[in-house]
């Protein structure tokens, strides 16, 4: 059978959905959990540092979580250090702030530089965050509209990285940055992390999770629909999940289909 | 003022268990370099695994197919390159015994120079220089997109008896995985990064995993540094087995070892 | 003499940024070193932004070569050629904040970047189809632990069978998270392994890739 | 109606033709992303430059002339002759990332590894997790393992090997279905792009027509094919 027949199939059975709406509840998972309790456990008015790694291409997929988090931790009056580690997540910082506006917009009355500050692009992966976290005015003298940090009321008393207690490192569809903020910031400087990633990088940080270098972490569409039903905010990773299913139901198939059919031709 | 002050506070008995494993794989990297000790790698199942996948290519008288994978050379992470290449050259020498033809499609230029340079110094020295064949190593394309469709037809038309895929593997893994599969080939898959060792564990007939690659490429080199290194990072992970037995024997004794490690 | 410029200044660059580095990270020093460790840090951090820049000119160059030449498929390194200059143009010149630039980042290069990442579902799907057979003991485990964590990741198939979510938090969190703390700590061991050989200049892949 | 996310999903589509059959529109579509990705990368780079190496350096740390020598020097690697020139940038990034690399990885990946994985089995009270803390530190230990390569195991150790072999095999087994997962994600999140209400339409017209133009293109191709042998 031609593959490009399967092509048609899984384009008709993953756009049902979309015509179809359906409604399902979801069960929340530990780590999600978890991720919810570290927020909510962020003391009101502390500093928070914020890594977006969400591109244009992957936000469907999980920017409701980014944005989701933003919009808890402004309502916590928590003040936020964006900043990105890789150059194609420089425009999403402001994307992210304008949707947790939207999702909040009694928000909007946020001030910048004094409630958020968006620092831009810290090239060099591994050892650009870690000459970020020794001196942070030595790598971004001035933010990314070009103001200077000094003038910058948030970042008044932030010289390295220790002196930000709490971190979200929505790293996305990038393999690399869950190890490094590990190794850099956790391990050296001692901070509370929270991680967004997609599906195939859960597995990989459970050991962390479980040692307590991570404090929780929302996995792929499935984990932001579970933040977005504990915090009430109701978002596109619902709908997407619910979506999701028919897809999974009619890949089991295939694969059950597939052995019955292999075994059947080997008699 | 105890010792532990001159480390940094807090890390004080990491960097110190960071030291002694730097020191002790410099140490038994030099001595079995000076040949002070004979470290030997284990026979690994991954090189039982290539010499059958050849033997069924000679039984069925098809070609043999070598992917090195995408690994760069030069970058921080080329382990998974240069295991592949030191396999390469084992490949070449039991194809050249064995007279099974070999097929060798590449889609990075400095990969492809050094492997058409190890099949002419295989021919130099079986003394068949004359019979030295420059189109079995071949450079497709550096795209992968581009390198994924001409090899997969390569192996339908070519036939392949067998196909080793051996190296750090990306986006390409599922679709070579599949492409020799319905070729009804015999397939061994080896790559480093975990992503992409699922697949060839479900779809290839043997699969070698993460570190074994390095430990493949470093028993068929007989590379003596590499040999050295392994050897220091196996005493490492003992070192690090012993921690956890006698941590948590010590632990349940009631003395407490975790405040320790926070030192 | 040449030599010396060639190999042996750059291995003795090499160790002697690695061995600030990790001094200054492990020890308490003096105030001077660990300025001079961040800066070789951040160092790092600008050569890694020039080594961009070089892979964009590289680029380039190769494409101009391959359209001069007339090498097959010149006439798509012309719209390659085209697109990196049109970009490189419009963000130097008019600024990275500037519509068009923002214009070029959301309706061009994510949609497409979207677009050839999406590819890789369909892999699956045909993969699914043909190949991911239970032919052997290894296949048979793969995949019904595979398959416990597909379902669980559909509401639909969750909220009919209670238990599974509660089974797949724990396998995610005790064999699982035990077999990847065991790969965790082999690729920790290994970090060490590579770095060490790297800081003395004993690491092959360097030489090889040069020559 | 502003045009863009029309073009945008035009891009989506142009690049799904590729399922159908490999074709021009495909090739001009991947050569528009390498061009469009490596201009955007190199602007964000120059700006970074900008800002964090060459402003500081006019506005007082000459130092910094140091590292934009040491980047000029990234460019011998263009030149035949001259390209050792590159290898003092190139070994100064490897040396350093090693040695953040290491210092990194000794505490996150193996010393708190060490340290969650010993747990005082006897003063837990529930007996699900003192069965979960033995069974962990049984099968990490197993893990290890596993990956020695120099030592011969005999005797009854070799059974730890296997449950180490097992143990890979279910933890790949979970970072298989999470990469399954991962990828239907991907997809219908651009799915769900694409058919948005407002131009579920337009979508539905262009996929059409594009698959007509891929159509007549093949057998174009067929026909001068069969011309040309």
């Amino acid at each position: 059978m031609d593959k490009r027949y399967i092509y048609v199939l899984l384009f008709v059975v993953g756009s049902i959905p979309f015509f179809v709406p359906m409604v399902l509840p979801l069960p929340i998972t530990e780590m999600t959990s978890k991720y919810n309790d570290f927020i909510e456990s962020i003391p009101d008015g502390s500093i928070v540092a914020f890594n977006v790694q969400i591109y244009r291409s992957t936000w469907p997929m999980l920017g409701s979580g980014s944005a989701v988090t933003t919009t808890r931790l402004f309502e916590k009056d928590c003040r936020i250090v964006f900043f990105t580690m890789s150059a194609s997540g420089v425009p999403m910082i402001d994307f992210n702030v304008q949707e947790a506006f939207k999702i909040n917009p009694k928000l909007s009355d946020k001030v910048y530089g004094a409630d958020w500050v968006d620092l831009g692009f810290v090239s060099g992966d591994e050892s650009g965050l870690a000459a970020f976290l020794t001196n942070i005015p030595g790598v971004l003298p001035t933010d990314s509209n070009g103001t200077p940090l000094e003038d910058i009321p948030i970042m008044k008393g932030i010289k390295t990285g220790g002196d930000i207690k709490y971190v979200i490192n929505a790293a996305g569809s990038v393999s690399s940055p869950p190890l490094y903020f590990q190794r850099q910031w956790v391990a050296k400087y001692g901070v509370k992390l929270g991680l967004i990633a997609v599906k195939s990088t859960g597995p990989q940080v459970t050991p962390f999770i479980e040692a307590g270098e991570m404090q929780g972490a929302l996995i792929g569409t499935g984990g932001c629909a579970e933040y977005e039903a504990l915090t009430q905010k109701p978002g596109p990773a619902l709908s997407l999940t619910n979506a999701g299913s028919i897809t999974i139901i009619f890949l089991m198939l295939l694969m059950v289909a597939s052995n019955i059919n292999y075994y059947r031709g080997r008699k | 003022m105890n010792i532990l002050d001159i480390f940094v506070a807090g890390r004080a008995v990491t960097s110190l268990m960071l030291l002694v494993f730097c020191f002790m794989l410099i140490l038994i990297m030099e001595l079995n370099l000076r040949e002070k000790i004979a470290l030997k790698i284990r026979r690994m199942a991954g090189v039982d695994a290539i010499d059958e996948a050849i033997g069924i290519a000679v039984e069925k008288g098809k070609p043999v197919m070598f992917l090195p994978g995408q690994g760069k050379l030069g970058t921080g992470r080329s382990g998974g390159a240069l295991a592949a290449i030191s396999t390469f050259s084992y490949v070449v020498k039991t194809c050249a015994e064995k007279g099974a033809k070999l097929l060798a499609p590449t889609m990075l230029p400095t990969v492809y120079s050094i492997m058409q340079d190890i099949v002419k110094q295989a021919y130099i020295a079986a003394g068949k220089r004359e019979e030295y064949d420059p189109s079995i190593v071949t450079f497709v394309s550096p795209k992968m997109q581009a390198y994924m469709s001409k090899v997969g037809t390569m192996m339908e038309e070519e036939r392949i008896g067998s196909c080793i895929m051996f190296g750090s593997w990306a986006g390409a893994t599922l679709w070579m995985a599949e492409r020799s599969f319905e070729a009804g080939a015999f397939s061994i898959g080896g790559t480093d990064s975990p992503s992409t060792i699922p697949f060839f564990l479900a779809v290839c007939d043997r699969c070698i995993m993460g570190e074994e690659i390095y430990a493949v490429g470093a028993y068929l080199s007989e590379d003596k540094a590499m040999i050295g290194s392994i050897g220091g990072q196996d005493i490492g992970k003992i070192i690090i087995i012993l921690l956890l037995l006698i941590g948590s024997i010590l632990v349940n004794l009631g003395v407490d070892v975790l405040p320790w490690f926070k030192m | 003499m040449m030599s010396f410029y060639k190999s042996t200044l750059p291995k003795w660059i090499l160790f002697i940024c690695g061995i600030v580095v990790l001094i200054a990270s492990i020890f308490v020093v003096p105030e001077p070193l660990k300025n001079v460790s961040n800066e070789i840090q951040h160092f790092t951090s600008i050569l890694t932004s020039f080594a961009i820049c070089l892979g964009a000119v590289s680029l380039g160059i190769n494409n101009v070569k391959r359209t001069v030449k007339k090498q097959s498929g010149w006439c798509y390194s012309i719209v390659l050629l085209i697109s990196l200059i049109a970009t490189i143009g419009i963000g130097i010149s008019l600024g990275r904040k500037s519509a068009n630039f923002m214009w070029i980042y959301n309706y061009l290069y994510m949609p497409l970047q979207a677009a050839i990442y999406s590819i890789l579902f369909f892999q699956v799907g045909t993969a699914v189809y043909r190949t991911f057979i239970v032919k052997n003991p290894t296949a048979t485990v793969l995949l019904i632990f595979a398959c416990l964590t597909i379902l669980g990741g559909a509401p639909a198939i969750t909220c009919t069978i209670p238990g599974l979510t509660a089974l797949n938090d724990w396998i995610l969190a005790v064999p699982q998270m035990s077999g990847s703390r065991g790969i965790m700590i082999g690729l920790g061991v290994g970090i060490i392994g590579i770095s060490v050989r790297t800081i003395l200049g004993r690491e092959k892949a360097y030489q090889m890739g040069e020559e | 109606m502003d045009p863009s996310p029309i073009i945008g999903m035009l891009m989506v589509l142009v690049m799904w033709s590729s399922l159908y059959k490999e074709n021009p529109l495909y090739l001009i579509g991947e050569n528009m992303l390498v061009g469009v990705s490596m201009g955007y990368f190199f602007v964000i780079a120059y700006n970074f430059i900008q800002t964090s190496c060459i402003k500081p350096m006019i506005a007082g740390s000459y130092y910094l002339v140091i590292a934009v020598v040491l980047g000029l020097m990234l460019f011998f690697n263009l030149h035949k002759k001259y390209s050792w020139v590159s290898r003092y940038p190139m070994w100064f990034i490897m040396g350093t990332s090693a040695a953040l690399a290491m210092t990194g990885a000794i505490k996150a990946q193996i010393t708190d590894q060490i340290r969650a994985t010993i747990l005082p089995v006897l003063s837990i009270s529930s007996p699900m997790d003192i069965f979960n803390s033995i069974i962990t530190l049984v099968l990490v230990i197993a893990g290890i393992m596993y990956f020695i390569f120099t030592r011969e195991v005999k005797g009854p150790i070799r059974h730890v090997r296997t449950v180490g072999y097992w143990l890979l095999i279910i933890t790949f087994g979970v970072l298989f279905g999470s990469t399954v997962l991962y990828r239907v994600d991907f997809f219908l999140g651009q799915l769900n792009k694409v058919l948005k209400p407002e131009i579920r339409p337009c979508t539905l017209l262009s996929a059409i027509l594009i698959l007509v133009v891929v159509k007549l293109w093949s057998r174009w191709q067929e026909q001068k094919g069969v011309v040309d042998e």
